[in-house]
């Protein structure tokens, strides 16, 4: 009888522990399912074509390691990637910082801050399709910064980076943090909005002063924006493609060519398909390899809260 | 070394909502000052302000005669522990620790053993590798003790530093901070709702009500001669007694009578010098210890009787249990020993000592005072 | 406000090196705004003559007139105008779409965790770094199977995918913060799974939602390859057209045009930044819990 | 005419066209089909000389849902039609007699294995040398006629103060100006080997060597801020007598004119050094993908006799800089250099001295042109780059492009 | 009602760690069973896993005979009061007690109506437009309280739920909970530090220690009859005494004797039955009401004996003032009334009950049984 009763009043039980364990899984689960046909799946199908004479369009013969032998071979590829190298580097560093400046000067209780805010944001929000032409004026000698000193009597200045083979991959980097820095600036901004502020006062209380506390208690709290904020800014410095196109579309020669660009250029405009995957391919390789162990040192079991 | 005046002091969080209002709190050097109240009467409130925390909203805050009123925290030189411990959740329970001593540039070798040291004096010397996150309650509220003391401020503030401790650890805790007070001589400053903690630990206990100040007196001025109503039911646990009685007048002098519900009727006479008159309504205070079993040695000393109450309740404790009465309608709680087995509904044989009974008028709440006769209350 | 003291500088000098600080950055960062607008401004000659930094000869506004309604995207030659709605359109959903799928994407990988939660989640961060290049194809291969060809909700479906991986990402960090104690006090009221995120989670994502939104909307507004690869004729978004509008092959440039358009297309953007600013306040979970 | 105006049917034309001049001429090509009952769907993908609208066309086709037209030029049209999108367009060709109204460099483009599948809009003219009288009056500089003149008169312009050669440092840009001395110093025949067949002997011979030289030598004439400029601020320079010369297309033309200034006279027209007699050319042309529709069939149609017909030619060439394709054009309303630019046309039609352009991609394929782009980009802009090396480089990067 | 049964948990948070370890409880249905155990044994553990909010790593918990290891929190009907408060923060107090009622589909009115109630009860009706930030420690306590009491769950878990009350505030609070009890019936765990909530609150306690039951007994048998010498001390404020003794025997039997350093030397009976030897060494637990100022009237019962002993410290606490003495060389507590005036150094008559003393093995720290004569312990 006892017995019955029981095991009629366990289904219920039951039915709700698989709901409760299953549900997550569920609402997860057609993101997963998009992410695993868009982008490992297609992931795949470079793969593949990487590994056919594709030229035009994609074509699905087999014929090795080919086109990754020609691409080692390119130089223009190597120049690519060293930029990347390069830009990637000095992008994400210069972006964090100045992100991470603004938004703790931002956060000091400023008059216009929301004004302030928008100024930072703005240039997230033109599209370098125009912006790129003000750039190239503003970084033109001739046209821009240089003559602007020139005129003012200070002849002996001289800007002419974007045009300087050497220098011009700097220019690239100095639009791109401008362009950049904003959104940054927003997402730590959240982050230092969400911290909880007794903490700083027992800090205080420590007798730290403000730049210490910002690097010792709230910077390591915002780890998980550091995260975030280092994913944005590779995704952007990996894929730069409208900034380099507008700017210097990859020159002069092709000196500030990025992996993106060599991609896009081969695989549509110059119809090498399969360079253009196996290029892709690498790209991927290169980021797997730098990510992974980020990935793992950040995910590993840590939790705060 | 660091004496601590509070002048003046309001606090509006809101407008038109005070806070706190008026506070004047001098702190003597060395001493160890208790702030007990309600909860939300603006303990913490205070605390925050004497740290630089909360911003002063009315008044002064000197520390050693200067004016720190605007001061930034960091260059107050205090340390709190806080209600909500408000650890770093990011560093190890060393690092919390250590944090203070790394920032005034300790030596590392020093850091190291004054962490060491404190966490084996809070019992925690088995966790510095933990974050915060995988503490349990009372941990987290050593580890937060533990950073306090790790330093040599001016000052310390201690917010209900050991509420979540067990009894035991309480006590080592209490013995603890004592003999630190002791040895540093340090001004403290320190919340607690724990009755054993206050009276023991305090130089001097100031009760807030409603942001202002009811009363400030070393802990037997406040256990024992509260200034009114608020402050005599606020300090004793279980709290006093309040007996509504009526003034009376016979040859032998004025009295009032304790009337219980079985019959029993003691009467209690009035101490000399009280400008009290007749038929006017008093309230009688008397703490629960008053009540208690029989002991014949004490009956022949003034001002104890005897007589039969029926018991409504008993409350055993352990070692005394805590038995409810009505007397003049009111419910009355008197401490009796275990041993003498009251009855719930049952008559028990009980020893009234009013040598410490005060008097309250019913309205104002302010106790009446003996005139000329301190001896009286 | 609770933290009215906190977190500043107290000398007056601080404050005042805080905000030429602030000040001398957001100059810098207006100068290529400045050149945009004095150049939209000008006459064609005037650009053609003069110095971009110079004010105009003669202010016209002949250049956001014609970038407003005349100038040419194709054969026709009706401006941007026509192309606001289009954008629209399609932002709209995308934009919620995805914020909404990361928000819960985020609130499951970080305070629903189970067995291989994390793996997962680093498998969708990866799809953050695949170049978009790569996938137009087999993309539109997919599309064309299901028939989503060229059409807006095929636009919105693409930008919605590759959007997950951020909002998760930016979710899912900012609920890692979050203390689990009220999630757990939550599912003891009874709050099922969505009614703990519809009632307390999201409540508290103010500032993460508008970077989300902030990042989402601007990525979507301002795309210009999906949209010009996967939009039907016309229902292009707004940058074909101003892409269309700003790249001439064999013709006259006109930049004055060129930038008002820039700046005409960028407006909702701004709009969607200025008010998103009131979300970034300070500490709501302040004082939720002890410790 | 041809088009069976009775079943209206509609044809999505992608193309580039979307500044001013180029969208107006597409809007009277759109009106003319529309006079013949059938719609026409704009689908303009600026940027990139086509590179956009070459990536949006290929998923299309990947898609299923290609264009009924789409403007592909040169050897891609090839490309598109080996891979069996294209339709062919014989009925029309035969009834407008294509064939002897084309010439035949020009027909040869448009067929893949001896049937239409694409129409050609127009004629440009890429070896054009544009001048300022002014400046070349004030530096007392002759108008050069070959290299030698060429080095002369930039010298002469150099030390007026004035940039000899208007430049922008794109890498089609510099392969415009080596093309146009490529031309000179290989001459017809060895041009046609080394970039149109190919020949690695040709790419690396001496000749090839020389012409880099001389390439490089361009360097010297140009401003230091040449690199990135768009060849239409490089075409401001020359019209405000900034600079002296520039190598350029014959769309140039548009800059010149919008400037309020007239092609001929205010601006000279010459061919670029040692070229004169030449026409390297480069010709923009629609090519028509299969549809299921028949109706749309019927536009598509429709649409390519259109383009061709004299009405549009000439519309659109006068807009656009070039001349009609059409041998038989009424040039009358035309500048004198578009006039010039018909007579070598015709003129070097006859004599075998119309040559492809291959910086314009109507000689190799895109994978050969980008190749070449690459090495001579780098040469250009890689001051202490060899010669000889990059000529050995330049044969390597065509075979291996291949 | 509901009885819980909790069979053979156990938890690991880290691999290697035991939290807890195979815990066996029986809580019966409308039993008030009450959590004791130093800070970290595992108590807010146990109760997160009764609530279904911590995984249970083996073993299986029965409500009301079902198995619910592994059921959702919402499913099993249990209501929680956190530790750490956990309020909502992005609601004001209103909505977080209202919440789990709109959870339930209650009308609104009828919501509105147990929220007013739950709140006056809880004297935060005056608070309810505010957000969590904005209240003292004291009224997030009370809100998360209101927050379980505004619902009729089958077991209630409270985990150290008063702990940042005052003390007035705490005993209304404990009153409203016992008589919460009374008229639900509720099964209730709780968990708490207070001595006094513990006696007067529970059916039961069950006194853990690193993730261990050390005894589940009604309040009178734990606080008389402590299983071992962690129980012993554990329960009870100020502490039990021990005091090392050695086992002598003379004609009249077995005694072990009490030693002052003033030279006071009391002896003290074993009882008739335990199971000890000549010479063995014992530790004697007595507590600190063992100790008080004499009582004539007692002095004749048995056991009872007086003597002068050297005061070390005084620790007035109000009712009490604890007097440390050394007797054997340990420290002891005596507790004595304020009116007997002990003073540090001077010597003082003390009366010690011996009735209620207890015996410990030393090392295994196990309470020595009389055998067969249960009224000696
Ligand atoms: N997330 C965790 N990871 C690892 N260890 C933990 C975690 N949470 C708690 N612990 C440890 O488990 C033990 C039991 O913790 P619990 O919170 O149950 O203690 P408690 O008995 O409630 O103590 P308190 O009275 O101080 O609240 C403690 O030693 C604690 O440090
Ligand atoms: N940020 C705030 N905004 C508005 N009112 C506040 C704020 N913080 C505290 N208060 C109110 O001020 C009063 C005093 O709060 P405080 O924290 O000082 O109380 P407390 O005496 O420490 O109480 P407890 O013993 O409960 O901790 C309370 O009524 C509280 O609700
Ligand atoms: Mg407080
Ligand atoms: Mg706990």
């Amino acid at each position: 009888m006892i017995l019955a009763q029981t095991q009629t009043a366990r289904r219920p039980v039951r039915l709700g522990l698989t709901l409760e364990h299953v549900l997550p899984k569920l609402v997860l689960a057609p993101s997963l399912v998009l992410a695993l046909v868009c982008i490992y799946g297609y992931m795949a199908w470079t793969g593949y074509i990487s590994l056919t004479p594709s030229s035009f369009l994609p074509m699905y013969e087999l014929s090795g390691f080919e086109q990754y032998q020609r691409l080692l071979e390119n130089d223009r590829w190597r120049v690519a990637c060293f930029n990347l190298a390069l830009f990637g580097g000095l992008f994400i560093g210069a972006c964090l910082l100045v992100g991470v400046l603004l938004a703790i000067l931002l956060d000091q209780r400023i008059r216009a801050e929301g004004a302030l805010r928008t100024i930072y944001l703005y240039p997230m929000a033109i599209s370098f399709i125009v912006t790129g032409t003000a750039w190239k004026w503003i970084l033109n000698p001739s046209l821009g910064l240089e003559k602007l000193v020139h005129d003012f009597g200070f002849t002996s200045f001289e800007f002419s980076w974007l045009t300087d083979p050497d220098k011009a991959i700097y220019t690239l980097v100095m639009a791109a943090v401008w362009q950049s820095s904003g959104f940054v600036m927003a997402m730590f901004l959240a982050g230092l909005r969400g911290i909880d502020s007794s903490i700083i006062k027992a800090a205080q209380l420590d007798g730290a002063s403000l730049p210490r506390i910002y690097w010792r208690i709230v910077l390591p709290c915002l780890r998980p924006v550091f995260f975030s904020a280092v994913m944005v800014l590779s995704h952007i410095a990996i894929k730069s493609f409208d900034l380099v196109t507008a700017l210097t579309a990859g020159g002069p020669g092709y000196s500030t060519d990025l992996p993106a660009l060599f991609m896009y250029a081969h695989a549509f405009t110059r119809g090498q398909m399969g360079l253009g995957a196996a290029s892709a391919m690498m790209m991927l390789a290169g980021v797997l390899a730098i990510l992974v162990p980020y990935l793992y040192s950040e995910l590993r079991g840590k939790r705060h809260a | 070394m660091t004496s601590l005046s509070i002048c003046n002091v309001g606090k509006q969080y809101q407008k038109g909502a005070t806070t706190l209002e008026n506070i004047n709190l001098e702190i003597r050097s060395g001493e160890f000052l208790i702030l007990v109240g309600p909860s939300g009467c603006g303990k913490s409130t205070l605390m925050n302000m004497i740290a630089g925390l909360e911003s002063v909203s009315s008044g002064q805050i000197l520390l050693n005669q200067q004016d720190i009123t605007h001061a930034a925290p960091s260059q107050r030189d205090i340390a709190m522990v806080f209600q909500s411990y408000a650890l770093y959740p990011n560093m190890n329970v060393y690092d919390n620790i250590a944090f203070g001593l790394q920032i005034r540039k300790w030596p590392k070798d020093e850091i190291d053993a004054e962490v060491q040291r404190v966490a084996k004096l809070l019992q925690i010397d088995h966790l510095l590798k933990r974050k915060p996150a995988q503490l349990s309650g009372g941990q987290q509220q050593r580890v937060a003790m533990g950073r306090a003391l790790a330093r040599r401020p001016k000052v310390y503030l201690f917010d209900e530093p050991l509420s979540n401790l067990d009894a035991k650890l309480r006590v080592e805790m209490r013995t603890e901070v004592k003999k630190l007070h002791q040895r540093l001589g340090t001004t403290i400053v320190y919340v607690t709702h724990d009755q054993i903690e206050a009276m023991t630990l305090a130089d001097r206990i100031a009760v807030m009500k409603d942001g202002v100040i009811q009363q400030l007196g070393t802990p037997q001025e406040i256990y024992q001669q509260p200034n009114n109503l608020f402050v005599a039911s606020f300090i004793g646990s279980p709290a006093m007694n309040f007996i509504p009685v009526t003034v009376q007048h016979t040859a032998q002098g004025r009295f009032v009578e304790l009337k219980d519900q079985s019959g029993t009727c003691l009467q209690l006479a009035l101490p000399a010098g009280l400008a009290v008159k007749t038929d006017q309504q008093l309230v009688l205070g008397l703490r629960p210890e008053a009540f208690s079993e029989v002991q014949p040695h004490k009956l022949s000393q003034a001002q104890v009787q005897q007589g039969e109450f029926l018991v409504e309740m008993t409350e055993p404790t352990g070692p005394d249990t805590l038995t409810l009465l009505r007397i003049n309608g009111a419910e009355v709680t008197a401490r009796v020993a275990p041993q003498a087995n009251p009855q719930a509904g049952a008559k028990l044989p009980l020893m009234l000592d009013a040598s410490q009974a005060l008097f309250f008028d019913p309205v104002s709440g302010e106790r009446l005072r003996a005139l000329a006769q301190p001896a009286a209350a | 406000m609770r933290n009215a003291a906190l977190l500043s500088w107290q000398p007056r000098l601080g404050r005042l090196f805080i905000y030429a600080t602030l000040i001398a950055v957001a100059a810098l960062y207006l100068i290529p705004l400045w050149v945009v607008l004095l150049t939209s401004f000008k006459t064609s000659a005037d650009i053609r003559s003069g110095n971009l930094l110079s004010l105009p000869d003669v202010w016209v506004l002949e250049g956001w007139i014609k970038a407003w309604g005349t100038a040419c995207t194709g054969v026709s030659c009706d401006g941007i105008r026509g192309y606001f709605v289009n954008s629209t359109v399609m932002v709209l959903p995308a934009v919620a779409l995805s914020t909404l799928l990361g928000a819960l994407n985020g609130y499951v990988l970080s305070l629903w965790r189970f067995k291989g939660s994390e793996l997962l989640f680093g498998l969708l961060l990866f799809g953050c770094f695949i170049p978009f290049q790569v996938i137009l194809l087999p993309m539109a291969q997919t599309l064309g199977w299901l028939g989503l060809a060229n059409s807006t909700a095929g636009l919105v479906l693409v930008h919605v995918i590759y959007g997950l991986c951020f909002t998760t990402l930016f979710y899912r960090n900012f609920y890692q913060a979050l203390p689990q104690e009220i999630i757990k006090a939550a599912r003891l009221d009874g709050a099922g799974f969505f009614t703990i995120f519809w009632r307390i989670v999201l409540p508290l994502s103010g500032p993460i939602t508008m970077v989300t939104l902030i990042w989402q909307f601007t990525a979507i507004w301002n795309d210009f390859l999906f949209g010009v690869v996967f939009s039907a004729g016309d229902n292009q978004p707004m940058t074909v057209a101003l892409n269309n509008l700003v790249n001439t092959t064999a013709g006259v440039k006109e930049y004055n045009v060129d930038m008002a358009a820039a700046v005409l297309a960028a407006l909702p953007t701004l709009l969607v930044y200025a008010v998103a600013g009131k979300y970034f306040v300070r500490g709501l979970t302040a004082g939720a819990i002890k410790g | 005419s041809v088009a069976a105006q009775a079943h209206a049917g509609e044809v999505e034309v992608l193309h580039w066209w979307t500044s001013g001049g180029e969208a107006k001429s597409a809007a009277v090509l759109a009106d003319m089909l529309k006079a013949r009952g059938h719609g026409w769907k704009d689908f303009a993908v600026a940027g990139g000389g086509g590179e956009s609208a070459m990536t949006v066309l290929k998923t299309r086709a990947v898609a299923g849902t290609p264009p009924a037209a789409a403007q592909i030029k040169g050897l891609d049209i090839q490309e598109w039609a080996k891979l069996g999108f294209l339709t062919e367009l014989d009925s029309v060709a035969a009834e407008e007699n294509w064939d002897t109204t084309l010439p035949g460099v020009v027909t040869q483009v448009m067929k893949y294995n001896g049937h239409y599948v694409a129409v050609p809009v127009n004629v440009h003219r890429v070896n054009w040398l544009w001048i300022n009288p002014k400046a070349f009056e004030k530096a007392g500089a002759q108008i050069p006629k070959n290299w030698t003149e060429f080095v002369a008169a930039a010298e002469k312009l150099q030390a007026a103060g004035i940039v000899p050669l208007a430049h922008g440092g794109q890498p089609w840009q510099d392969a415009t100006v080596f093309e146009a001395i490529a031309l000179e110093v290989l001459g017809v025949e060895d041009y046609r080997k080394a970039f149109v067949q190919h020949d690695a002997a040709t790419l690396k011979g001496a000749k090839m060597v020389e012409a880099l030289e001389r390439f490089a030598e361009v360097r010297r004439f140009i401003d230091k801020d040449s690199a990135g400029r768009d060849w239409n601020l490089a075409t401001g320079m020359l019209l405000r007598g900034e600079a002296g010369m520039q190598i350029m297309g014959d769309w140039a033309k548009g800059e010149i004119s919008a400037a309020g200034l007239t092609p001929g006279k205010d601006i000279l027209c010459v061919a670029t050094p040692g070229t004169e007699g030449s026409f390297t050319f480069n010709i923009d042309s629609f090519a028509f993908f299969k549809l299921k529709n028949d109706t749309d069939k019927a536009a598509q149609q429709a649409l390519a006799s259109t383009i061709l017909t004299p009405e549009f030619q000439e519309v659109f060439n006068l807009n656009k800089g070039s001349i009609p394709v059409r041998l038989d054009s009424d040039m009358s309303k035309f500048d004198s250099c578009a006039q010039d630019s018909m007579a070598t046309f015709k003129s070097a039609n006859e004599k075998g001295t119309l040559i492809p352009s291959w910086s314009h991609g109507l000689a190799t394929t895109s994978q050969v042109q980008g190749a070449l782009y690459d090495v001579l980009t780098k040469f250009f802009n890689d001051k202490k780059a060899d010669a000889v090396a990059t000529a050995d480089l330049m044969a390597r990067a065509v075979q291996s492009a291949q």
